[in-house]
């Protein structure tokens, strides 16, 4: 694990450490399966040896800004993780100036699960338009010029089946979800002091596992992640029973990109795309 | 423009449409206030001032323009389209009209100028560049003056300033395809509306 | 009308200052249409928060339509123009979910427009007629 | 549980000839929480309101559902027997069986009956989940601000002050008077403009409840109708001007002399000042820029190099009074007021981009405001009219119209309005002045619809002989002595050219310089041009989306003075009535943050159209918290809010969820 | 630093105004801006391709640029008709429908990444180091710009539509008077001289007339076009507006030309058809 990257991270982790320039520096190490990654917080420049950056990063570390906001910290961000920090800085969760960004330019990600590393490069790095993170304070790797558009493939492919068909995939898809609220607990954009899925009053989703209730916990979540979702997949990750989450995350982000231009987490001076309209967009309701 | 003019609904405006279309600009925008005549280099020679070109484009009177001297006498200064205060390029609209005319191949009013642009672009398909002497003769000789400028002349040739023999581009094939297939597009993309009826 | 024809069940969500006082202006003139929408009257088309859409084809609603003041008039200025680009979202999702277009339905139904509001319901109970019961999730 | 009482008005043969009462009074005793149900022919009667009132008090109901027509008919009236029966006015609800059911399904009565039943079992629902709500009462400044002194804004300040109320009227410049004071007649009758000014310039400055602070402006406001917190910076005149006689031996022995904006460039006053003769307060400011002791001062502290200036100060040497005072600082003014009116005015186009009129280099090319001056007996040439250039009468002068109005391409579409009657104005008086002038106006439209106004441009042309030309000038040049004029006659349709002595440019009307900041320090609209946006065009033009502020003059677009006039009269008409009230009741439908849910995410405050939602700081971050005072109830934070922080209070989720699963239970 | 573009003569340049492009090459050369003439250019279609045919006046312009495209270096030009045509397609085929209408025309491809100068703006700006020697103190010179030079400004992207300055600057720099006038950018007739001498005898007098009451002694151009009317026909003005007096005219790069050191027969101040020389000659500056 001494490639350049691992390198680079320690070596920084420690400079930054050592310099009081933060507090905490989280990145990764291996996991004790040797073979997987899983996240690291380091607060002694001594312990910078043991940061490490490969493909089985995986994990988007910008969640645990949430419990950092009084200290200043460094992050160790790819690409779609740098995009999750625009996003709490739009929605002033996070503080800029306590915040240091080591911005990693993404070779792309495998998909892995403890014990086995994997090979198959993640769903979310298919294509992914993004290498280079629009924010950082510190770039490992050179910048890249990228043009590449998400072609949404994926959706797409949802968007030709048959309103019953689809209908029928997603029942069979939620009937799985045991409500174990993995997705909310890693999505860096589920920060809500009390979740609305927690509510009795209104009761929006009942607690017991039961389809309708599972239908509005997850096309709900979906929703409050419209103009948000920065695609690091997470929550599909997490998820226990495999529920394609990513299909609902992208289909939101593909309208908005449709109908407003705008990809969520690229400015940090944004406003997000329900915070703001234009006179003349959508002319003609319900088209 | 002697008789009544009949006034065409707006749908049935091919003029207008065909100007639009090739120039880009918005006809309905003009509110006639005539800045462009006022500006206009040459506007004292024009039969139709530049604002009433436009306004005979807004009303369709296709044949009442495209007899007119009007459009044949703009130099492409474009004061008119650089004043104009609802920024209507005025001058691009002056080429579309002369463009319409030379594809429903009409007798131009200004048969001078129509034949100083033609042989203008029969040099550059020749030679690839003008050639000037080349360009006076030709323009003597077919224009009926056949005197136009000769006095300047020997002053001209006494300091150099017109070399007997054209110089030319090599690659002549290039430029002759780049004329062939620019005509061909543009009759495709102008379509038969614009053919002149019999 | 034949007792077994399938009558949708129709909410409609209607700002209080155009899109009620129109559906009020149909019924002072007398306007008739299909009978089958349910009126929930709020302060505006901007007030219509997603999750009460989500409820409501939960719960077995067969047809949800909004309905608020034409974009620039506004009883509140720009509520719904915050309205339509939220609403713009959530219709092609509903879709994506399986149910079926022409279930949900944003319009601007201004307070003089009575017989727009008429027409309006008659169509849109037309079309989830013909799309049929939908059920309870 | 609630005690529900529901009661079914038959509204004559409106509801009970289609909905089937008993069938529906039958079904609603089933639903839960109903305890009493009743009908009656008219429930909005007396008799009818009489018995809903008696049955609350008879059953002990806390809830009432009235089942009757729209709630835009009689909600209000439904309220006040509600509370008659000592029930909080907000626990009754309206089921609307009649505009939106029995007259629009008249076809249907088994469908319309069904309906009716649903309807009431959705404001049943409802209603029990209602809260008791209070209206609260805020106390009402009796004073008002009106920020300009121009013409509008002095008609309102002494409008609320004839009725009785205090005013604050603040003016930029250091006199009133605005754009009028520069006017030498006024179109059409002609009459002086100073002498129809001057008196209400006076009253002002008399007036025992008009506080006038010139040289002032705005720099903060906050809070809300009936108290708006307002902050005024009076700027440093260096001149006391309580000791300050305003005798003007300053202003005559001031050795420094600037080109005098009051004049438009056209004349110099010196560096202390009083703009114009009848300026109001009639005492002078310094101006610190030209002010020869201040630019010692300023040579001194910069440590600049070269030829120091001469540490002038006469002033100070010859007032009698002694009223000059160097330490003079911008003093703060805090004041509590219950309405705003804004009136501040317009400036006119700078046609320095208009190049091809030479982009204000020919010095021959002057502003229609410029020959106001000249024209005027009070101005730099006493009235009389000459060319900068070389001082003599022109005899050919040419008026450009819609310089800076309708022109697109400079970023002006509009029509200014009143350039076209003044324009007719200044050609007729330069023909009164002398007889030799022959006047030319190059015209698009003639655009006289006010009255007297079309009669007064025919008597311009026949009577004066000024001569119309239709058509938009393209170029002016100079050649020799004289401006050549290129234009069209497009009624001809010839190019025409004239050779003008001196040309006019009618500078069309743009909101005066800082508009647009007074309105974001208001916290009001303003349109892409930076004029103030009214709340309604045709049906409320003085009032704004914000309670309590109100707008006038030609801030708002183009006006003459009349027009003026008129909208500062009905501006402080609206601030007279606001200040007859000791109190202002608020609506309680208003929105309510939940700060232990608040994630501070700012976007309730990015949407509110009211502003109504501050950031504050609490726990270390920041929340939302609504103002009561500017919310005006629609919601939209609601329904915009992942968290489910806020809540609208008569319209909360759980009510509207109620609604919902009463009808898909 | 030596700069370098390709450049781009214009037909007119190696034929009628040769002294045009003879004093730009030795002007440029001397303050260290490198001029590559561009291979085998054909001609930008003037004012008449676009006459006749929209596509024809885009292509012929696009083929120069594409050769200019495919060298790597930004395109410099003197006539201020050629600069017109090739700025306007570059600006024109922004639109990429049309560029690729334009690239079927052409048979190669053409990407529109090319930039295009005039040489006023390559010599005004800080990167030139022209050095004047013999300043033209006490000449009193019209700067005319012409029309297509400067419109439309959001396409030329030069200077001001009406009080432009670049070459005002040049000639003040050169020690030079410049008059301020209002007939900078109006136009003197264009292409008319063959089909409607009469007209461009017209308009170039009204330029001249007003040059002179301002108190030029010359007129300084940048455009060969402006350059013939203005100097060629001032015997017919003479014919036509008696009192009429002949004044020379320049090229811009003529005098700076003769400010850095070239004699004026280096500079072909005698290939003109008015007098250029006598008023020179009576400065002291030759």
């Amino acid at each position: 694990m001494d490639d350049k990257i691992t390198l680079a991270v320690r070596e920084k982790a420690k400079e930054l450490l050592e310099q009081k320039v933060v507090d905490c520096f989280i990145g990764y190490e291996k996991a004790t399966d040797n073979l997987t990654s899983r996240p690291l917080f380091v607060y002694k420049p001594e312990q910078a040896e043991r940061l490490v950056f490969d493909n089985t990063c995986v994990h988007n570390l910008s969640k645990y800004l949430l419990n950092k906001k009084d200290t200043k910290t460094a992050v160790v961000a790819k690409p779609c993780d740098a995009r999750a920090i625009v996003v709490l800085l739009n929605e002033n969760q996070v503080q800029r100036e306590k915040i240091y960004i080591i911005g990693i330019v993404c070779p792309g990600v495998v998909d892995s699960r403890w014990g086995s590393a994997g090979t198959e490069p993640e769903v979310r790095c298919q294509g992914c338009p993004q290498h280079t993170p629009p924010l950082y304070d510190f770039l490992i790797g050179e910048p890249t010029d990228e043009v590449e558009q998400d072609a949404y493939t994926d959706v797409t492919a949802m968007e030709e089946m048959g309103d019953a068909d689809r209908e029928a995939f997603w029942k069979e898809q939620f009937q799985r979800c045991i409500r174990c609220y993995a997705c909310r607990n890693v999505c860096p954009g589920c920060y809500c002091p009390v979740c609305f899925v927690d509510l009795k009053e209104p009761l929006w989703a009942g607690i017991r596992v039961a389809p309708g209730e599972n239908w509005m916990w997850n096309n709900i979540r979906a929703f409050h992640l419209l103009g948000r979702c920065i695609d690091c997949n997470g929550c599909q990750r997490v998820c226990p029973v495999n529920i394609p989450l990513m299909l609902l995350n992208r289909k939101l982000k593909k309208e908005v990109a449709q109908a407003f231009a705008f990809i969520p987490g690229m400015d940090p001076k944004a406003l997000a795309p329900l915070a703001t309209f234009k006179k003349e967009e959508l002319a003609e309701p319900s088209k | 423009m002697i008789n009544t003019v009949t006034i065409l609904p707006a749908a049935k405006n091919d003029l207008r449409s065909f100007v639009e279309k090739t120039s880009g600009q918005k006809l309905l925008r003009c509110y006639q206030c005539g800045k462009c005549t006022a500006g206009c280099p040459t506007a004292y020679l024009w039969d139709l001032t530049p604002r009433q070109v436009m306004r005979a484009v807004q009303l369709g009177l296709k044949e009442e323009l495209m007899r007119t001297h009007s459009y044949w006498l703009c130099v492409f200064c474009q004061t008119c389209s650089a004043r104009c205060p609802q920024e209507i390029d005025i001058a691009a609209v002056m080429d579309s009209l002369r463009h319409l005319a030379i594809l429903e191949k009409r007798a131009p009013a200004e048969k001078e100028v129509a034949l100083f642009h033609r042989h203008f672009l029969r040099l550059v398909h020749r030679f690839g560049k003008v050639w000037e002497v080349g360009l006076g003769g030709l323009y003597n000789l077919t224009s009926g003056h056949p005197l136009a400028n000769t006095s300047l002349l020997p002053a001209m040739f006494a300091r150099g300033k017109l070399p007997l023999l054209p110089h030319t581009t090599h690659n002549m094939e290039e430029i002759r395809n780049i004329f062939k297939r620019a005509e061909e597009l543009e009759r495709k993309s102008a379509g038969p509306e614009t053919g002149r009826k019999a | 009308m034949s007792v077994e024809e399938f009558q949708p069940r129709i909410i409609g969500f209607l700002c209080n200052w155009c899109s009620y006082a129109g559906a009020d202006m149909a019924g002072t003139s007398r306007m008739t249409y299909p009978s089958n929408v349910r009126i929930i009257r709020l302060p505006c088309s901007g007030r219509v928060n997603p999750m009460i859409i989500f409820k409501a084809f939960q719960q077995g609603a067969d047809g949800v339509m909004v309905s608020g003041c034409h974009p620039g008039d506004c009883h509140y200025v720009d509520g719904n123009y915050y309205a339509r680009r939220r609403l713009a979202m959530l219709e092609p999702f509903l879709e994506y979910l399986g149910i079926e277009k022409g279930r949900f339905q944003l319009e601007w139904v201004s307070a003089s427009e009575g017989k727009k509001w008429s027409q309006v319901v008659a169509r849109f109970t037309d079309t989830v007629k013909s799309l049929g019961p939908r059920g309870k999730i | 549980m609630p005690r529900v009482g529901v009661f079914l008005c038959h509204c004559g043969t409106n509801i009970a000839g289609v909905v089937d009462i008993p069938t529906v009074a039958e079904a609603v005793k089933q639903f839960p929480g109903v305890v009493y149900v009743d009908d009656n022919k008219f429930s909005c009667s007396e008799p009818g309101q009489a018995a809903i009132r008696q049955s609350i008090i008879d059953n002990g109901l806390d809830r009432v559902v009235i089942s009757a027509c729209s709630p835009r008919m009689h909600e209000i009236t439904f309220r006040k027997a509600v509370s008659a029966a000592g029930l909080n006015p907000y626990l009754m609800e309206i089921a609307n069986i009649r505009e939106h059911c029995s007259w629009v399904h008249s076809d249907n009565k088994e469908a319309a009956t069904e309906k009716a039943i649903e309807l009431v079992k959705m404001a049943v629902a409802k209603v029990s989940l209602h809260q008791e709500l209070f209206r609260k009462r805020i106390s009402m400044e009796k004073k008002a601000l009106v920020i300009g002194g121009g013409i509008a804004g002095i008609q309102a300040a002494l409008d609320i002050a004839n009725a009785g109320h205090q005013v604050i009227l603040v003016e930029r410049e250091p006199t009133i008077g605005g754009r009028m004071a520069q006017l030498d007649k006024t179109f059409p009758t002609l009459d002086c403009s100073a002498c129809i000014l001057s008196p209400k310039m006076v009253d002002v400055s008399q007036h025992p409840n008009i506080r006038l602070l010139t040289y002032s402006e705005v720099e903060k406001v906050q809070g809300f109708v009936g108290n708006f917190e307002v902050e005024i910076r009076q700027r440093a005149r260096y001149v006391n001007h309580t000791t300050c006689t305003g005798c003007g031996i300053c202003w005559q022995k001031c050795p420094e002399k600037v080109p005098g904006e009051f004049e438009e460039g056209t004349g110099q006053r010196t560096s202390v000042y009083i703009p114009f003769p009848q300026a109001v307060p009639s005492k002078p400011v310094i101006d610190t820029v030209s002010c020869r002791y201040f630019k010692y001062l300023d040579f001194i502290d910069k440590k600049m190099e070269g030829k120091k200036p001469p540490p002038c100060r006469i002033c100070e040497k010859l007032c009698p009074p002694q009223a000059i005072d160097w330490e003079q600082k911008d003093e703060i003014i805090r004041e509590t007021v219950g309405a705003i009116v804004v009136a501040t005015g317009f400036k006119t186009f700078d046609h320095s981009v208009y190049g091809e009129y030479g982009g204000g280099r020919i010095p021959d090319v002057i502003t229609s405001l410029q020959l106001e001056r000249l024209m005027n007996a009070s101005g730099p040439t006493l009235g009389e009219v000459v060319r900068p250039s070389d001082g003599t009468h022109p005899k050919t002068v040419v008026f450009l119209s819609c310089v800076g109005s309708r022109d697109e391409a400079k970023g002006r579409p509009y029509c200014s309005k009143i350039c076209c009657m003044y324009m007719a104005k200044q050609a007729l008086m330069l023909k009164e002045h002398d007889p030799g002038v022959q006047s030319y106006i190059f015209y698009i439209d003639i655009r006289a619809g006010g009255k007297d106004f079309e009669e007064f441009t025919r008597r311009a042309q026949e009577e004066f002989g000024v001569l119309y030309l239709r058509g938009r000038v393209s170029k002016i040049y100079q050649d020799d002595k004289k401006l050549m004029v290129c234009g069209e006659d497009s009624l001809i349709g010839r190019p025409v050219e004239i050779a003008a002595d001196m040309v006019v440019l009618a500078t069309g009307v743009e909101p005066s310089e800082g508009a647009a900041k007074v309105a974001q320090t208001l916290n009001i609209s303003y349109d892409t041009y930076g004029f103030m946006v009214e709340a309604h065009p045709k049906l409320r033009p003085v009032e704004t989306n914000t309670d309590g502020i109100l707008v006038a003059g030609a801030c708002v677009g183009p006006r003459d003075i009349p027009d003026s006039v008129a909208h500062g009269g009905a501006a402080a008409a609206k601030v007279i009535g606001l200040l007859s009230q000791d109190t202002l009741t608020t609506e309680p439908l208003t929105a309510a943050i939940d700060a232990s849910r608040c994630t501070g995410c700012l976007l309730c405050s990015q949407i509110c159209p009211f502003q109504a939602i501050d950031m504050v700081p609490a726990n270390g971050k920041s929340i939302a918290v609504v103002n009561e005072g500017l919310c005006k109830g629609c919601g939209l934070c609601v329904a915009a809010c992942r968290s489910t922080a806020p809540s609208l209070k008569g319209y909360t989720d759980a009510q509207i969820l109620s609604e919902v699963l009463a009808l898909c239970p | 630093m030596a700069v370098s573009y390709a450049y781009y003569p214009g037909c007119t340049l190696k034929t009628s105004a040769r002294e045009f492009d003879e004093s730009t090459l030795k002007v440029c050369k001397a303050a260290g801006i490198e001029l590559t003439e561009l291979a085998d250019w054909n001609c930008c279609g003037a004012s008449s391709a676009h006459s006749v045919s929209p596509l024809l006046g885009l292509s012929l312009p696009a083929r120069d640029l594409q050769t200019a495209e495919a060298l790597g270096k930004p395109v410099a030009v003197a006539c201020a008709m050629c600069f017109h045509r090739l700025k306007h397609a570059s600006h024109a085929l922004g639109d990429a429908a049309k560029l690729k209408q334009v690239n079927q025309v052409l048979g190669k491809e053409f990407r529109n990444t090319v930039k295009v100068e005039h040489l006023l703006t390559i010599l005004g700006s800080n990167g030139s180091s022209y050095q004047v020697t013999k300043k033209l103190e006490g000449l009193k010179a019209a700067s005319y710009y012409g029309c297509v030079l400067v419109r439309p400004k959001e396409v030329m992207e030069l200077d001001d539509e009406d009080n432009p300055q670049l070459m005002d600057r040049i000639v003040a720099s050169l020690g030079a008077e410049t008059v301020e006038w209002d007939f900078k950018t109006e136009c003197c007739g264009a292409s008319l001289p063959l089909s409607k001498p009469e007209v461009v005898v017209n308009l170039s007098h009204k330029i001249l007339r007003q040059a002179r009451q301002r108190g030029a002694e010359c007129v300084v151009v940048a455009c060969p076009m402006c350059h013939s009317n203005l100097d060629i026909r001032q015997k017919a003005m003479k014919a036509a507006y008696p009192g009429f007096q002949e004044m020379p005219v320049y090229y811009f790069t003529q005098l700076m030309g003769l400010a850095m050191g070239f004699s004026a027969a280096e500079m072909h101040i005698d290939k003109h058809l008015t007098d250029g020389l006598s008023l020179l000659k009576s400065k002291g500056f030759i």
